[in-house]
């Protein structure tokens, strides 16, 4: 009980600093917890997720993040013996909600995964799939322009426009991330939740995706998981800690970059290696 | 939990934006008539197996019981041995006239007159009221303990298979006495019977212990199911290695070239091929060849194998097709060598498939009948074979013959061997599904 | 030496040599730099493999082929006369020959005497032991049986010593050259990939039995039925030939069998991949692990179920019902016959619902969860999902399913039988009965009719034709799914 | 081998499983015979395969040996075949209990199930779709006649005792033959059985043709009068020229429709396998093949006193064919 | 024919130097190419691997780096349409030869692919399962022994000690990489390929990871591919930067990151992120 309402309180402050500066939250996470089976792997997070902005995930591995990021459009649903306590609130409509519709938050709220896992398609496929079940495009024209476009805001047309037919899953590595990375702004969600996007990128890929985060900011929301510290602070505006399950801080990032709460979040960003 | 005091109740959430048309209604509603088609298709399987069940055990299940009666046998010296040299000819015994020991304790029991000139045609009906079996029932009791005779014994001896579908209510009693092999004075004496309790419904154990007969109620599965064992032993010992050999071959180390393809569509073929065609393949091979006997477990084996062949591989093949490839490339990564690859993390993982396919393959080889009508084993076997190069039936092959019988008392008993058939189905599945559960995982 | 006294001689060597040699190379000292190359086990494989292949090649063949030497020589051991005499029936004398000479082993020293002198009455004789012998045999068949037995004895004798020798020099081979590098791994694997390829040519040599074993009969048939008659004919009515044509033969015509064949398996496809592949689906993507451990095996029994069962059904309940509806739609006369292409095809295709859902359900559960995952992440609902990205996943083995699920529809019998009945009619109408070329195979092999007429002959003929078609299909669907497969990864 | 071997004509495996049984009780030193079932054709081409271990010793047969099956036997090696008819099947019309009484006629049976009919000289197809358009004295019922599929020998007795007897009797084989065809083509017309779905050949067993009268109660079967006879509660059946079958007017020859039961034994076999002999001994006893007998219980018609001698001493003299 | 002798001569002349500086070559590619299908993924790569050294392979996503690794222990020969052409050698023999045992090859040469693939078996049996078909452990201890270093050593131990007999497919994305590191050492290999192993894993556990590759140089062998050019030049002794399936040049790190003697080399490092 304690707890709980020093945890709420938390995000109340959040909020009334959102309020004041006046950004919108468009996801709220309160008391988030995960069960895999009987073991707990996420503790009681409070979370929020401004509107138009890039909200960074960062901690070691093993520490939660993919956990809550699934969280935030009901993945873990799809996880047998996964279990979600506590709310998240999409534009203050509680998404575990009965009436809720998983689907339509799934295209509202779209994922970027850590492995790549492109369907075994033609690379145009691969794109055009979310599309073409959303009905976002009205003809072959049309969609023609959303798989170019967004192959090129993922940075990878160029590489790929003389072999759109073949599979997908004959790219290399960094090749098929961007290819889901393309996959998912194609459907235009509102929010983006992104899991490592750039671990199997080179940087100037990493450049051109960290670009088009900028690029998509000023529409949509952003959850980034990342590793690279440098990466969180180039393109987040806020930052979020995670350690052993429990989310440690969270903080614009200039600030947790530079004069963090946490001892925690301290010895993490000043590790050694960035 | 949201019951804080101060919840800024969303006021500086952000203000729902106006929402895209994803055609999220149709969507669900085509979502829930996919779902629908899902469970209707269930549903439709599950009928049918409840119809198919119920016609099944409610034709069936009386055959689980048989009509006995309890007689108070007097073992007649001067029946069994009316010239008193069973001492000096050990045939005496063997061949007495024993069905009238019973015939006579019948009579006596309802107080018929044996000796009395007027009471012959009485005596025949009793006669037909009891099974023949009585004659090895009582000659083996005699033979175990020669001493019996001059004794009366208590003994269940089982009516005859028209008097037992009187009793059970199979034969319609209101047609003509003529038109009808039970006739009203037998009905007459089943009744007193039954109402002193010397007539009633046993276990019928005859029916999974005794060979085929021409007399219902002495017909029984038992050659039937060792010879159903023996061929599905042989079945499970061949087919399965061999199968997923040649599926592993295919598969995983045969180069992808026109003799592999040949493979390939020989084998999908094979699984179209008339399954009396396999019959005639055993016969000319197996057989004529081979020199194998005629009749033999070991040969339905055989064939039964091959025709279960394609079904195991087509289903491995499936099922081996299936595990993603990096599961192999993580092995051979680590110096596993492709046989090691694959026998420690392939097939494994394959193994649902694997055993899917057997189950379905031993399933059909279970109740499949054409292909052994050439080998001789559509037939009358009566003792038990011993090794499976002897004589022996099979369940589905029982099935049929006991279907084509002309006597009533079959027409339940057919019903009954389908119940044990899949009894012995269900018993053989079992392991099989046991063991796919504990393979099955995903990824 | 009996067969199997030495088969378990040479697999004791065989056990034997696996225990040493694998208990040799654990002990092997360990050189610096120098990695062992095989684990134990496969040097005491290797071992064991060197001692009993070979040797039982070895006796395999030469109990493959001595019979064809001995018969040669005793062929050529018989008098000049005899042989050009009985060349006809050569077969015949050869089988009298040994029939007696293996007789022999069962008769007492004084009784061979009695033989050799020609005094005996051969055939009481043997009869006496239990041997059969179709005649009483000529004198001259005595010294030609003697010979057979002196031959095929000294015959067993030498294999025997032959595969024990091969045997424990393989034994030998395998123990001797155990060192850390051996590749003793590679020998093995190369063994058990021969292994793998022999289980993949028992296919092969079961085609090769099947049309061998029905080839002879077919080219007997067409001896008395022209090919066109048989592959063009519209009328099946092989016990009457077409008004006018006078033949005695009757009337083979394929068509409307094949006709048949493909109708009642269509029907039966249409009713069994819907319900299966949906039965599948559900199973697979919406029941919970626990329904499905149920429903699936629930399921299977109806692969179980004796296909007499499933006719029975058909002629009592399925038909008569089928019938009686249509009556009552069509106010008066039904529309379906009791016998019908359609109740053969609805009961067919429920014997086939668990081919296709068991077999399907498994391949879509091996999709890669990360391929789900990735569409119900961009929003697409289940069945989306299912159909747009698994489905395709998983298309070939389903193909291979649905491949065996026909298989079963075109060669299955007793159903059709019941249900569909046996008379050979050409119609487009599924209300009414037709007939398949398997029922017409089995009819025509276990009926009445003298078993050296076309009538039965044309059994075998039509086994072949169906293997060919089908040979064809199979190809056409092995065209069709490479084109069309999805490699996921 | 210590067991008899015999496959063959599934008409006489009943018969044949009786005497099995029988035999195995009266002599308990020898095995019960293995009785295979398999079609009279399936059995013969067995017997024919050879003399030997591996080959059969008798076969059951519901229609005598083919000259050209003997020759056959011949090539392979078995040159003596003894030839046993142990008595006459009936063949009966029977329908559903609860109908009318049915006196069927050879004419009537031809004129509703011919595939084809003389009209104005000209061979027409049948269209004839109720029994009483074929006489006025049968039930008014579509024509649903269950009839043996063309394995079956019965179906050839079926041609000769009714369908030619019929032609003959209506005067169709003369419209026939003035119609030009010759005489072959003429017997051909008067056998061939309508295919419009009015006649329906079983190839099962009598089983099924009971089961398809049980679903459909206005149709006609034919059965074996032993089948009948067993089911005579659910069946009624239909005297054929007047006279109605049974074990009496089949065995006097007053009944029309009926033919002979065989096996052929192997000679060769007779004295190597133990049983062999005594097991035909035992079946032409008159205790299984006599007018008292298990045999005729079941259904057979017994052949007549002097038959059955005949039959014994034919075997007892080791004649051959 | 002129290239080739061009191409040779860079080997021979590197040798040379190798010679010089006492550096033993373990691996050796000579006019490497490899085919997709009609499509060829790599040109006439030279290449040297020196003993206890650490090769990094860079260049940006696509380029062919995953595709050259995979030549060296000949996993490509697991991919239906690929096509190796040239020549490699490991210790002086030709490991594309007739006579060369794949599977030794593979034991002496392993590898961690790009994206984790654990097996679907427990975490120990995934350790576990290279020792064991390699005869590495004698007796139980010796593998609960080999399983545990290896996980240590991976930097995963502490994390999956509770839970070694829970399937390793359960693990976040990072553990999964670790995994697979560990699965790779446990069989002590003598050259170790690794795919972009951290590209999955937070700074401290990539920290963990680095100092591995150290540790392991003493005595082995490594080839690195990774996007990070800190951590090139953190790990490695020698650099080679591909591009378009063209090793565009090779050297000592140091000097790559310095002074590239190739203007894509120094555009590639110098790009504006690391
Ligand atoms: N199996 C395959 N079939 C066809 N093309 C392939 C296949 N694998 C890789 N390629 C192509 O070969 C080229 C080199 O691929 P490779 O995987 O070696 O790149 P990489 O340098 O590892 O890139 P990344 O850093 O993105 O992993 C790419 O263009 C890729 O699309
Ligand atoms: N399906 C699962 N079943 C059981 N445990 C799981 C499952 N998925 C994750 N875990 C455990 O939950 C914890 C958190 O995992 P999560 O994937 O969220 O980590 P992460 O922060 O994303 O790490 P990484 O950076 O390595 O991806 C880990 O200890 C992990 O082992
Ligand atoms: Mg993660
Ligand atoms: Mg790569
Ligand atoms: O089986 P049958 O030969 O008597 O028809």
């Amino acid at each position: 009980m304690n707890i709980m309402s020093e945890a709420t309180l938390e995000n109340a402050v959040n909020e009334k600093v959102a309020a004041a500066t006046n950004e919108r939250i468009k996801m709220r996470g309160e008391k988030v917890g995960v069960f895999y089976g009987d073991k707990q792997a996420l503790f009681d997070v409070d979370l929020l997720v401004r509107q138009n902005q890039v909200t960074a995930l960062i901690g070691p591995s093993g520490c939660g993040k993919s956990t809550f990021l699934r969280c935030l459009n009901r993945m873990n649903d799809t996880i047998d013996n996964a279990r979600v306590v506590g709310q998240i609130t999409l534009d203050g409509e509680d998404i575990y909600d009965r009436d809720i519709d998983v689907v339509e938050l799934r295209s509202r709220v779209g994922m970027v995964f850590q492995k790549p896992n492109p369907f075994p398609k033609s690379i145009y496929e691969n794109v055009a799939y979310g599309p073409r079940i959303h009905g976002l495009a009205r003809s072959k024209t049309d969609m023609d322009e959303v798989v170019e476009s967004s192959l090129k805001r993922a940075g990878l047309f160029n590489e790929v426009k003389d072999r759109l037919n073949e599979p997908g899953t004959g790219l290399s590595g960094g090749q098929q991330q961007r290819l889901c990375i393309a996959r998912a702004i194609a459907v235009s969600p509102e929010v983006i939740l992104m899991d490592e996007p750039c671990s199997a990128l080179d940087p100037i890929a990493t450049a051109r995706v960290e670009e088009l985060i900028d690029e998509l900011r000023e529409n949509y929301t952003i959850v980034i998981v990342t590793h690279s510290m440098q990466q969180a602070a180039r393109v987040s505006q806020r930052t979020a800690m995670f350690h052993l399950g429990n989310l440690v801080e969270e903080g614009p990032t200039e600030k947790m970059f530079t004069n963090p709460d946490d001892k925690r979040t301290q010895d993490y960003i000043t590790g050694r290696f960035g | 939990m949201t019951d804080i005091p101060f919840d800024p109740a969303g006021a500086t959430d952000a203000a729902a934006p106006p929402r895209r048309d994803i055609g999220i209604k149709r969507r669900y509603r085509a979502e829930r008539r996919f779902r629908l088609y899902g469970l209707v298709a269930i549903g439709i399987g599950i009928f049918f197996l409840a119809a198919l069940l119920f016609t099944v055990i409610r034709g069936g299940y009386t055959a689980f019981w048989q009509t006995s009666i309890n007689l108070a046998v007097t073992f007649d010296a001067s029946v069994i041995d009316p010239d008193g040299k069973r001492d000096s000819d050990p045939n005496v015994l063997a061949t007495a006239n024993y069905p009238l020991l019973a015939r006579n304790a019948l009579a006596t029991r309802l107080g018929i007159d044996v000796e009395a000139e007027e009471s012959r045609a009485d005596l025949r009906l009793l006669s037909g009221m009891i099974s023949q079996g009585v004659r090895t029932q009582l000659r083996d009791m005699v033979m175990a303990d020669p001493a019996i005779i001059g004794a009366t014994r208590n003994v269940w001896v089982l009516s005859n298979a028209d008097v037992d579908s009187a009793h059970k209510g199979q034969i319609d009693l209101s047609v003509p006495e003529s038109r009808r092999k039970v006739k009203d004075k037998q009905v007459g004496w089943m009744k007193t019977l039954t109402a002193d309790g010397a007539m009633v419904e046993r276990f019928n154990s005859g029916l999974f212990t005794l060979g085929a007969s021409s007399r219902p109620e002495m017909a029984g599965m038992g050659v039937a199911l060792i010879g159903s064992l023996y061929m599905m032993l042989i079945v499970l010992v061949l087919a399965l290695p061999i199968g997923v050999a040649a599926s592993i071959y295919l598969e995983e180390f045969a180069p992808k070239n026109r003799w592999t393809d040949l493979i390939e569509v020989n084998i999908n073929n094979l699984a179209a091929v008339p399954s009396i065609v396999f019959g005639l393949l055993g016969l000319a091979v197996f057989v004529n060849f081979a020199g194998l006997p005629r009749s033999a477990s070991l040969v339905g084996g055989l064939v039964l194998t091959l025709m279960t062949l394609p079904t195991i591989i087509i289903a491995t093949r499936a099922a081996l097709k299936a595990v993603p490839p990096s599961i192999r490339s993580g092995a051979l990564g680590i110096g596993a060598s492709r046989m090691q690859t694959v026998f420690h993390h392939v097939l494994p993982l394959a193994a649902p498939g694997v055993l899917t396919g057997t189950i379905i393959g031993l399933a059909q080889a279970l109740g499949e009948t054409a292909p052994l009508l050439l080998i001789g084993m559509v037939a009358f076997v009566a003792d038990y074979p011993a090794t499976p190069l002897d004589p022996a039936t099979a369940l589905p092959v029982q099935i049929y013959m006991w279907a084509n019988e002309a006597e009533r008392a079959f027409v339940e008993r057919t019903s009954g061997a389908i119940i044990i058939l899949l009894l012995f189905l269900a018993a053989m599945n079992l392991a099989a599904i046991l063991l796919r559960r504990r393979f099955e995982r995903r990824w | 030496m009996s067969v199997s006294w030495v088969l378990a001689i040479i697999l004791v060597i065989g056990v034997a040599a696996f225990m040493v040699a694998r208990m040799r190379a654990a002990r092997l000292e360990p050189q610096a730099g120098v990695k062992q190359h095989s684990l134990p086990g496969y040097h005491g494989s290797y071992a064991l493999i060197l001692a009993i292949f070979p040797a039982i090649i070895f006796f395999g063949v030469w109990k493959a082929v001595s019979p064809i030497y001995v018969d040669s020589a005793v062929w050529r051991s018989l008098p000049e006369q005899v042989r050009s005499a009985s060349d006809v029936n050569r077969s015949l004398t050869m089988g009298t020959i040994y029939t007696i000479g293996d007789g022999m082993r069962h008769l007492a020293p004084a009784e061979l005497d009695q033989v050799r002198s020609g005094q005996a009455d051969l055939k009481a004789l043997f009869a006496s032991k239990g041997v059969a012998l179709a005649s009483s045999g000529e004198a001259y068949m005595i010294p030609a049986a003697e010979t057979y037995r002196s031959l095929s004895d000294s015959s067993s004798l030498s294999s025997a010593i032959g595969a024990i020798l091969l045997s424990l020099a393989g034994a030998w081979l395998g123990l001797s050259g155990i060192t850390l590098r051996r590749r003793a791994r590679n020998n093995v694997e190369r063994v058990m990939l021969w292994g793998l390829i022999a289980a993949s040519t028992v296919a092969i040599l079961t085609t090769v039995g099947i049309v061998l074993s029905m080839l002879f009969q077919t080219l007997t048939f067409f001896q008395s039925v022209p090919l066109s008659n048989f592959f063009f004919g519209t009328v099946w009515d092989p016990r009457f030939a077409a008004a006018g044509s006078g033949g005695a033969t009757g009337q083979f015509g394929l068509i409307p069998l094949l006709a048949g064949t493909l109708y009642i398996a269509l029907v039966a496809m249409l009713f069994a991949v819907p319900v299966g592949l949906f039965a599948a689906i559900y199973m697979s993507e919406y029941a919970s692990r626990k329904v499905r451990s149920v429903v699936k095996p629930v399921l299977e029994v109806l692969a179980g179920i004796p296909t007499i069962v499933y006719g029975i059904f058909a002629l009592v309940t399925v038909g008569p019902l089928l019938r009686d509806i249509s009556a009552a739609l069509a106010g008066g006369q039904p529309f379906i016959m009791a016998q019908s292409v359609l109740t053969a095809g609805l009961v067919m295709g429920i014997m086939l619902i668990p081919f296709v859902s068991s077999l399907s359900d498994d391949i879509i559960s091996a999709v890669p969860r990360a391929l789900h995952d990735g569409s119900l992440g961009l929003g697409a609902t289940r069945s989306e999902t299912v159909r747009n990205v698994i489905l395709p996943a998983a298309l070939p083995g389903i193909v291979g399913a649905l491949l065996l699920t026909a298989s079963r529809a075109i060669g299955e019998t007793m159903i059709v039988v019941l249900a569909a009945g046996v008379a050979a009619r050409l119609t487009f109408n599924p209300g009414e009965a037709m007939t398949t070329i398997t029922v017409k195979i089995v009819n025509q092999l276990t009926g009445d009719l003298e078993f050296t007429s076309p009538q039965t002959l044309v059994a075998f003929a039509l086994g072949i034709t169906l293997f060919v078609i089908t040979l064809g299909m199979n190809v056409l669907a092995l065209y069709i799914v490479r084109k069309y497969r999805e490699q996921y990864e | 081998r210590d067991q008899i071997q015999i496959a063959g004509s599934s008409t006489v495996l009943p018969y044949a499983k009786i005497v099995a049984e029988n035999f195995s009780e009266a002599y308990s030193n020898f095995k019960t015979p293995v009785v295979e079932s398999g079609g009279s054709s399936g059995g013969l081409k067995e017997f024919c395969k050879g003399v030997g271990e591996n080959t059969i010793d008798i076969a059951n047969s519901s229609r005598p040996i083919k000259e050209s099956e003997v020759k056959a036997c011949a090539d392979a090696g078995v040159t003596e075949i003894q030839e046993v008819r142990i008595g006459y099947d009936g063949i009966v019309f029977a329908t559903d209990i609860n109908g009318p009484d049915w006196t069927l006629t050879a004419q009537d049976l031809y004129k509703a199930l011919a595939a084809q009919v003389v009209v104005d000289g000209k061979l027409v197809d049948n269209t004839v779709a109720k029994w009483n358009e074929v006489n006025s004295a049968l039930p008014d019922w579509d024509i649903a006649a269950y009839i043996p599929g063309e394995k079956h020998g019965t179906r050839e007795v079926f041609e000769e005792k009714l369908m030619t007897e019929g032609c003959k009797a209506s005067g169709a084989l003369e419209a026939i033959a003035a119609t030009g065809a010759d005489e072959k083509a003429a017997a051909a017309a008067c056998i061939a059985v309508r295919k419009d779905g009015k006649a329906v050949d079983i190839d099962g067993d009598y089983t099924e043709t009971l089961a398809r009268i049980d679903s459909n109660k206005t149709g006609v079967g034919v059965f074996g009068l032993a089948f009948y006879e067993n089911n005579a509660d659910k069946l009624k059946v239909a005297t054929v020229e007047g006279v109605s079958p049974s074990v009496e007017t089949i065995a006097k020859g007053e009944y029309p429709v009926s033919r002979p039961l065989f096996f052929y034994v192997k000679k060769a076999h007779l004295d190597v396998v133990p049983g062999l002999k005594e097991y035909v001994d035992f079946f032409l006893s008159d205790d299984m093949v006599g007018p008292d007998s298990p045999l005729a219980e079941y259904g057979l018609v017994a052949a007549p006193d002097g038959e059955r001698d005949e039959q014994r001493s034919a075997f007892e003299s080791g004649k051959t064919m």
